[in-house]
């Protein structure tokens, strides 16, 4: 029948003759976008460091870095994102994985145009498709007009970008490193750094986005992205031979390395950086023994020598390398160990001291000769290296102290020691007594190693007296908050006047002058101006004197210092040219005298042990350079791949899971189960403390154990500590089978 | 692209015809776009055709056929056995008149720069007078790629068409890279290249 | 010639531009009304105008045959033969009507259909073809009921002269055809609905199923002439209706106001309702329209 | 009577896409169908098996055009149940939510194709007028119009909006005010009526044998719900029906789809009254190095077409090893088209499409 209701109803839709449109008359009024539309990129480009993670996010290739006129320095690669919207989504992950936070999101959206060229874009930089950046001339051009007036956007106009390190796809928060309370540190040399469990160092290693900003950072540029993804990989076996492949100190830096690469880290910006040095630690702590694992080629003998002065790890590393390349390579020291100063001038509860008899003896293994307790000037001269060798490498560093030059110190016959040696003696075993009372002067690392030193030296009271203010200290803040936590005093802004003696001259006491900050007028840090009539005396047993060191050029004979410019002129006497203190070198770490070369502290200004080892390495190459007349020896440090794929297996067996809304990784079985779980939880403190109060007992004993009564020193404190014999005696056996085989 | 000879509009007899006062407002303001979805883009065409975007306030509005249409909207991305249509339409389209590449894929290939089955560059093989930026893109902008067509054809820039014409041979042999054959035995001679 | 059909002449060309132009704007108003109740702005009013001098302006080179080139312009023919034969008013505005009747006029306005046919039939397009054969089918749908229709009418009148028909409806709304003859007039609607292609009775164009039908082949200047005729034909369907059934037009301007009142109803019909396919057009047709057109004959003859 | 091919596409206004049909047709009745694809294939499972498991993530929602968010929500549940990431319990009830808010606006979609098939033009234009303000609260939710990217691995990656639920619960009252409209306009339409009974007719018994799924299935009578059958996300916990309906005919399929409809705009309700608080997302590990250990896995959804199913396997590395996207519109537009299109009318093939929900990008991927 007919269907009255479906042919009348319809025409109710009439009604809308008589409302109002809802079109949205465009170019005439336009709709609001949402605050959070994903709309054409805008980046910050003051902020951005351009380390590359979104070009590698993006999915679509659509992000390349090109440098658009900003200057690469060590956090920043210069390099800014150009974005092509021919391949751009708008998925934003770009964004997400920013961790300098500089880029975003706008809530513009039309970009339109005929030239499918003007569709690439630097975000921030350049006004939408003004210039075609296909070309370098025009980059210049955009770079030199855009400097001025750059579009700054404001916060509200930025619609999708990072507020804090809660958002996005990064972790900015770094897996802690557990240590020693500070009340029980303090009670023995106890190395206080914990180090990474296997789960741990997983998770920090997990957190690199291998961009590889730390590597310009780093003075020997290490491969450092590489050995971070090995341990990704739980490949510490491959991870070891990258590290070994410009460093043959692994374990030392891990321990005590200055980690310019961490301030230099992208994480840096908004968060913490990758613990970079953990790591490195970590791998070195996997390997008892590293003769079995580093798969470095060493050549045969090429009948060169090469002769090394002092073993430290500038030393060191032309040793090592230079074995490598084939060359007959003889070290002296005069110290009875090799390290130099991370031997002498570490405390050991930063860097024990068996941390480098592993890589010592590995170097040893591979036919470097080290000879210990030999002094050149005095054990042997100089003269008998120079003719002997083909080639010299100077690395003596610096080793001794500056003077005080405060009234009273020549005087004193007692109670005044510079840190340097403090640190020295503590090391090497000797009993140094300090009293009850310790003064501490100067603001760098080795002060605050000699205020933590002395603190362990018994109940000591000690007292870091510097010129400036805390934040101004040149040491790590670590170690000012480590120094602190374990009870020193500083006393900052301090300016130490004269030494009080008593009769004996012996100390007594320290006169200071408080002091404060004044501008030097020049736009450089404040300067410190004393206060008249605010001295204050501070009685001491001890003064500890941490104001810098110098190198002892007494072993080399007259004839070979360079002395005065007329020397070059006439060309009479050509000899080694050094400049307050240190020895010029150009080129591959060359001296102005010929064969000779040098590294290490007395030769770079930064001072520090990966500096070293960088001299050490350009050394080698100028060496290799010089004795094979311009050509350089091939060397392989590649490991072989089926050790990869051994180690490559064992992550299969793991899996990431949430647990209290942090990512852990959990170990399975074959079948998928979970095993264990991962993380350790941390030991409380009290169980830590019994555990350093067994090692004193053990030390004790120990010592009476030990054969070499002069080198005593405390065991590496491990919570592990039945777990590394048992490797240790399973690596045995692994080379008592090889020997068999053999 | 940059040997390609410029369009002459004086070497075309039907310039001053085509480009008159009065006909080039015409067109400018009359655009019917061929309702062909080639790609993820027509989805967006949905809400810029119906009431909330409503572009027929524009003298815009969809045509079946190639014959009628003015313009052809290359929605995003192309697959190779899409294109061979999309060129035998684009022919079958009655001078003057215009492309738009709408959305990132029609630039540079988008999100499906390495896929193996989609072209990349679309002014390789067809004219193509505004590219429309997004992925997609929003009304706004389709409107706003619209708008910029208009001011072309009234600038008498819009010239793709007779671009193709003059370029044929290089454009031809572009798309011979892609397509084989058009269709084998069904059809004209002229037709399977 | 005499000043006579020299003014005859002029006005005659005055009807036939004035078609068109008022053809083109009903056909803008309507696009208005439509976007209105779908909810949207619509396009300007100037937007038909635009349209079709932009088809006029494209080159049109493709052509599949003679016929192809004729059949538009044998439309036009038609659709202007059909024109002139139907009354507008009075004096002049009565035009050539008096030279023809309405037999005439049913027999000229199917004339610009079957050109169309023949040159969709040369296009060779499939989707043209199809949507011809279905316009067709529609035509002998609604032909049956209309001519019932005008056969009640002349019986009525004894006359097959429309201007006959448009006098004897003098003297109010209640003497024009279409309330004086309720069945007549209700059957000239329904199949009125077939006349105007719009929605139920779309077929023959219905983009989802034949693309656009007859004119899928056609582009540029043969579209152009299409929508010009179009325009026309409009004008004088709708002119033919308000003759025979609204009791024509004392002047120009009251028949402009009953055109465009009489094509709203289409117009809206079409704007609710989807189209019927195509065999139940047909039945349709055949069913209801003519059921109450052979109702209305009966009533008119006996 | 003359055997005429016709090729229905791909340029085409009564085709869902970019797809073709070919069809021998007698007079107005089709013989045989073929569909013919490859227009849109654009190899998403080979560019899958190229990017890391989060550059996927942007690519997959773009499988399916009109209805995106399915392919996020499978790929990260997919991706979860493969790494064993959990998800907090927020971010369930927000997935839930875009999932349901993409079946309103792939609802509004299909009926203004499927009244534009008919010819009934105001219908698309109220309708897909109206779906612009969905969109315009998944832009605010997700900021983005059509392609989402909200819904990732591990939650999903920003909170509801302030002010959120207000304008979202005033957009349902809005919906359903405008669904009387609606029902008047189409559904009781007598001539969308006529149309739409008995044409395109699955026979309920063969309707599982060829694979029919989602609304077309639940238009057959028999009642089949990924949402109810294997709930997912937060299915379990909400109050909502699964209609049916016999004939298995166009309307039928209609009227299922309009019941879901109004569902749908409960399940949004009672999830803006429930939702709990707490965290949206768990932190996947550096997105350039995470791996998945190796395994197989298969996740499924009630899209509004159908079951939608992801089956992905892992061999351990930062990549995917393989994935097969099962979409119900390469049955619906393949197989099942060619069974029922042959005797039915040439004017209703487009009808009959619409009917089906047949998405051409999703059935080439």
């Amino acid at each position: 029948m007919i269907d009255i209701k479906g042919i009348l109803g319809p025409l109710s839709a009439l009604k809308f003759l008589g409302k109002a449109p809802h079109t949205i008359d465009y170019p005439k009024e336009t709709k609001k976008t949402a605050d959070r539309y994903r709309g054409i990129h805008y980046n910050d480009v003051e902020a951005c460091i351009g380390c590359g993670s979104c070009g590698t996010i993006c999915e679509n290739d659509a992000i390349d870095m090109v440098n658009v006129g900003f200057d690469p320095n060590k956090a920043d690669t210069g390099f800014r994102p150009v974005v092509d919207y021919g391949r751009c989504c708008w998925c934003a992950l770009c964004v997400d994985v920013c961790p300098s936070g500089s880029l975003s999101l706008t809530k513009d959206y039309v970009y339109v145009d005929d030239d499918p060229k003007k569709f690439l874009y630097v975000p921030g930089l350049q006004e939408l498709g003004k210039v075609n950046i296909d070309s370098t001339d025009d980059l210049k051009e955009l770079a030199k007009i855009e400097k001025e007036n750059r579009p700054k956007l404001k916060e509200g106009e930025r619609s999708w970008y990072q507020k804090d390190r809660t958002e996005g796809l990064l972790e900015f928060n770094r897996v802690p490193m557990k240590e020693l309370p500070g009340s029980t540190r303090i009670k023995s040399f106890a190395e206080v750094v914990l180090g990474y469990t296997e789960e741990e160092a997983f998770m920090e290693s997990i957190r690199c986005l291998g961009c590889g900003l730390c590597i310009s950072a780093c003075p020997d540029r290490m491969h450092i992205p590489d050995y971070i993804q090995a341990i990704t990989e739980r490949d510490y076996n491959s991870s070891a031979n990258i590290i070994y492949e410009n460093n043959p100190l692994p374990e030392m830096c891990g321990k005590v390395c200055t980690r310019q690469c961490e301030t230099a880290c992208v994480y840096h910006n908004r968060g913490d950086a990758v613990a970079i040095r953990w790591l490195k630690r970590f791998t070195t702590e996997q390997f008892d023994d590293f003769r079995t694992i580093i798969n470095a080629e060493v050549k045969p003998l090429n009948g060169k020598k090469v002769g090394i002065i002092g073993a430290g790890p500038a030393g060191l590393t032309v040793g090592y390398y230079l074995r490598l390349r084939g060359y007959d390579v003889t070290i002296y020291e005069a110290l009875s160990k090799a390290g130099g100063m991370t031997m002498a001038g570490i405390p050991k509860y930063r860097f024990p001291l068996d941390s480098l008899d592993k890589q010592i003896s590995y170097m040893e293994e591979m036919g470097v000769r080290i000879h210990y307790n030999t002094r050149v000037g005095k054990d042997i001269m100089f003269d008998e290296i120079m003719d002997t060798y083909d080639a010299v490498f100077i690395g003596i560093g610096f080793h001794d102290p500056y003077d005080l030059g405060l009234k009273g110190e020549k005087e004193a016959k007692s109670g005044v020691i510079s840190a340097v040696e403090l640190l020295r003696r503590v090391n090497f075993g000797e009993k140094v007594d300090v009293g009850k009372k310790v003064a501490v002067i100067g603001g760098g690392n080795v002060a605050i190693d000699g205020a933590r030193v002395s603190k362990r030296l018994g109940n000591v009271d000690v007292t870091i007296l510097y010129r400036r203010r805390v934040q101004d200290m040149p040491a790590d803040w670590e170690e000012i908050e480590g120094a602190e936590d374990e009870g020193v005093h500083i006393v900052p802004q301090a300016i130490p006047e004269e030494i009080m003696l008593d009769k004996n001259g012996k100390v007594t006491g320290i006169k200071y002058v408080m002091a404060e900050m004044v501008d030097d007028g020049k736009g450089g840090r404040p300067r410190p101006k004393k206060i008249e009539g605010s001295e204050k005396i501070l009685p001491i047993d001890t003064l500890v004197g941490a104001i810098g060191q110098q190198a002892d050029y007494s072993f080399l004979p007259d004839e070979y210092l360079f002395k005065t410019q007329d020397d070059e002129k006439s060309g009479s006497k050509k000899g080694i040219d050094t400049f307050w203190g240190r020895i010029l070198v150009h080129g591959y770490n060359e001296t102005t005298m010929k064969k000779v070369f040098s590294g290490g502290d007395m030769v770079n200004r930064t001072a520090d042990a990966i500096s070293a080892i960088a001299d050490g390495l350009n050394a080698v190459k100028g060496i290799d350079l010089f004795l094979q007349g311009g050509k350089e020896t091939k060397v392989n440090h590649s490991v072989t791949e089926s050790d990869l794929d051994k180690n490559k297996l064992l992550d299969k067996h793991y899996k990431m899971k949430h647990e209290n809304g942090k990512l852990v990784s959990v170990k399975l079985d074959l079948s998928g189960n979970i095993v264990t779980e991962s993380v350790k939880i941390a030991k409380d403190p009290d169980e830590l403390k019994k555990d350093v109060e067994k090692k004193e007992v053990n030390k004790s004993t120990d010592k009476a154990n030990s054969k070499d009564k002069t080198m005593s020193y405390p065991t590496k404190n491990t919570n592990g500590e039945t777990k590394k014999e048992e490797k240790k005696s399973k690596s045995k056996k692994k080379s008592k089978k090889k020997k068999k085989k053999k | 692209m940059d040997d390609l000879k410029r369009p002459t509009l004086d070497s075309d007899f039907t310039c001053d015809m085509a480009f008159n006062k009065i006909t080039k407002w015409a067109q400018k303001n009359s655009l019917w776009l061929l309702a062909y979805g080639t790609g993820c883009g027509a989805i967006e065409l949905s809400p810029t055709m119906t009431s909330r975007y409503d572009w027929s306030r524009l003298g815009i509005r969809g045509s079946a056929t190639p014959r009628q249409a003015d313009l052809l909207l290359i929605t995003g991305y192309l697959s190779t056995k899409t294109l061979k249509r999309v060129i035998r339409s684009y022919e079958q389209m009655q001078d003057p008149k215009y492309v738009i590449g709408f959305g990132s894929c029609t630039i540079n290939g988008g999100m499906y720069y390495d896929s193996y089955n989609t072209i990349k560059q679309l002014d390789l093989y067809i004219p193509v007078d505004v590219y429309i930026n997004g992925c997609m893109p929003r009304p706004e902008a389709v409107l706003s790629g619209l708008a910029y067509l208009k001011d072309k054809i009234g600038d008498k820039k819009a010239d793709g068409w007779i671009k193709y014409k003059q370029n044929f041979e290089w454009y031809r042999e572009n798309q011979k890279k892609i397509l084989k054959s058009f269709n084998g035995d069904n059809m004209p001679d002229k037709y399977n290249w | 010639m005499s000043t006579d059909s020299m003014y005859r002449l002029l006005v005659t060309i005055a009807v036939i531009l004035g078609s068109i132009i008022y053809g083109f704007f009903i056909n803008s108003l309507a696009r208005r009304i439509t976007a209105r109740v779908q909810n949207r702005m619509g396009p300007p009013l100037k937007q038909p105008f635009i349209d079709v001098i932009k088809l006029y302006s494209k080159r049109t080179f493709v052509t599949h045959g003679i016929m192809q080139t004729l059949g538009p312009i044998l439309m036009l023919t038609g659709i202007i033969s059909t024109l002139i034969l139907i009354p507008y008013g009075k004096g002049y505005l009565t035009l050539y009507s008096s030279n023809g009747d309405l037999i005439t006029i049913l027999y000229i306005m199917t004339f610009g259909q079957l050109a169309m046919a023949l040159a969709v039939g040369q296009a060779g397009n499939p989707y043209g073809t199809i949507g011809v054969a279905r316009g067709l089918t529609r035509m002998f749908g609604y032909e049956l009921p209309l001519i019932l229709a005008l056969i009640s009418l002349i019986a009525l009148n004894h006359s097959a002269d429309v201007n006959v028909i448009i006098a004897n409806q003098h003297g109010g709304i209640a003497n024009w055809n279409a309330f004086r003859h309720p069945f007549v007039g209700i059957t000239a609607l329904l199949a009125m609905l077939g006349m105007m292609s719009y929605q139920p009775f779309d077929n023959a164009s219905a983009p989802a199923e034949v693309a656009s039908g007859p004119i899928t082949e056609f582009g540029g200047k043969f579209m152009a002439i299409m929508m010009t005729t179009n325009a026309m034909f409009v004008v004088a369907k709708l002119a033919l209706l308000v003759d025979l059934f609204f009791g024509g037009a004392s002047n120009i301007f009251i028949l402009a106001l009953k055109i465009f009142l009489l094509y709203l109803y289409p117009l809206f019909v079409g704007l609710v309702f989807p189209r019927f396919a195509m065999e139940d057009t047909f039945l349709f047709f055949w069913k209801w329209p003519t059921l109450i057109g052979f109702i209305g004959l009966a009533i008119a003859i006996f | 009577m003359k055997t005429t091919k016709l090729y229905l596409g791909p340029q085409h206004p009564g085709i869902t896409g970019n797809m073709m049909i070919e069809l021998d047709v007698e007079g107005n009745k089709i013989l045989k169908s073929k569909t013919h694809v490859g227009y849109l294939h654009r190899g998403f499972e080979k560019l899958m098996e190229r990017r890391t498991y989060i550059q996927s993530f942007p690519i997959v929602c773009r499988i399916c055009v009109p209805e995106p968010d399915v392919n996020e929500n499978n790929y990260a549940r997919a991706v979860e149940k493969l790494s064993g990431l959990e998800v907090p319990e927020r971010a369930k009830w927000i997935r839930t939510m875009v999932l349901e808010m993409a079946r309103l606006q792939s609802y509004l979609l299909w009926m203004g194709g499927q009244s534009g098939s008919m010819g009934l033009y105001t219908m698309p234009q109220w309708t897909i007028g109206d779906r612009d303000y969905l969109l315009d609260r998944f832009e605010e939710l997700t900021g983005g119009r059509v392609y989402h990217l909200y819904v990732w691995p591990g939650g999903v990656r920003k909170d509801l909006p302030i002010g959120f639920k207000t304008r979202m619960l005033d957009l349902m009252d809005y919906l359903e005010s405008r669904m009387k409209d609606y029902t008047k306009l189409m559904f009781e339409n007598a001539i969308f009526k006529k149309r739409a009974i008995g044409t395109g007719v699955i026979p309920k018994d063969k309707a599982l044998e060829w694979g029919v799924v989602g609304p077309v299935l639940r238009g057959t009578g028999i009642k089949h719900d990924v949402r109810i059958d294997e709930p997912y996300e937060i299915y379990d916990k909400l109050e909502f029906e699964v209609p049916t309906y016999e004939g298995g005919d166009i309307y039928s399929r209609a009227l299922v789809r309009k019941f879901e409809f109004m569902q749908s705009i409960s399940i949004i309700r009672q999830i803006m009254d429930k939702i709990p608080e707490g965290p949206i997302y768990n932190r996947i590990p550096n997105p350039f190095k995470w791996k998945i250990p190796k395994g197989y896995t298969y996740v499924k959804l009630e899209s509004s077409r159908g079951e939608f199913g992801y089956f992905m396997a892992s061999d351990g590395s930062e990549k995917l090893r393989r994935v097969n996207v099962r979409g119900p519109a390469y049955v619906h537009g393949i197989s099942l088209l060619e069974k029922i299109l042959p005797g039915s009318r040439l004017g209703d093939v487009s009808t009959i499409l619409n009917s089906l929900g047949v998405c051409p990008p999703e059935m080439e991927r």
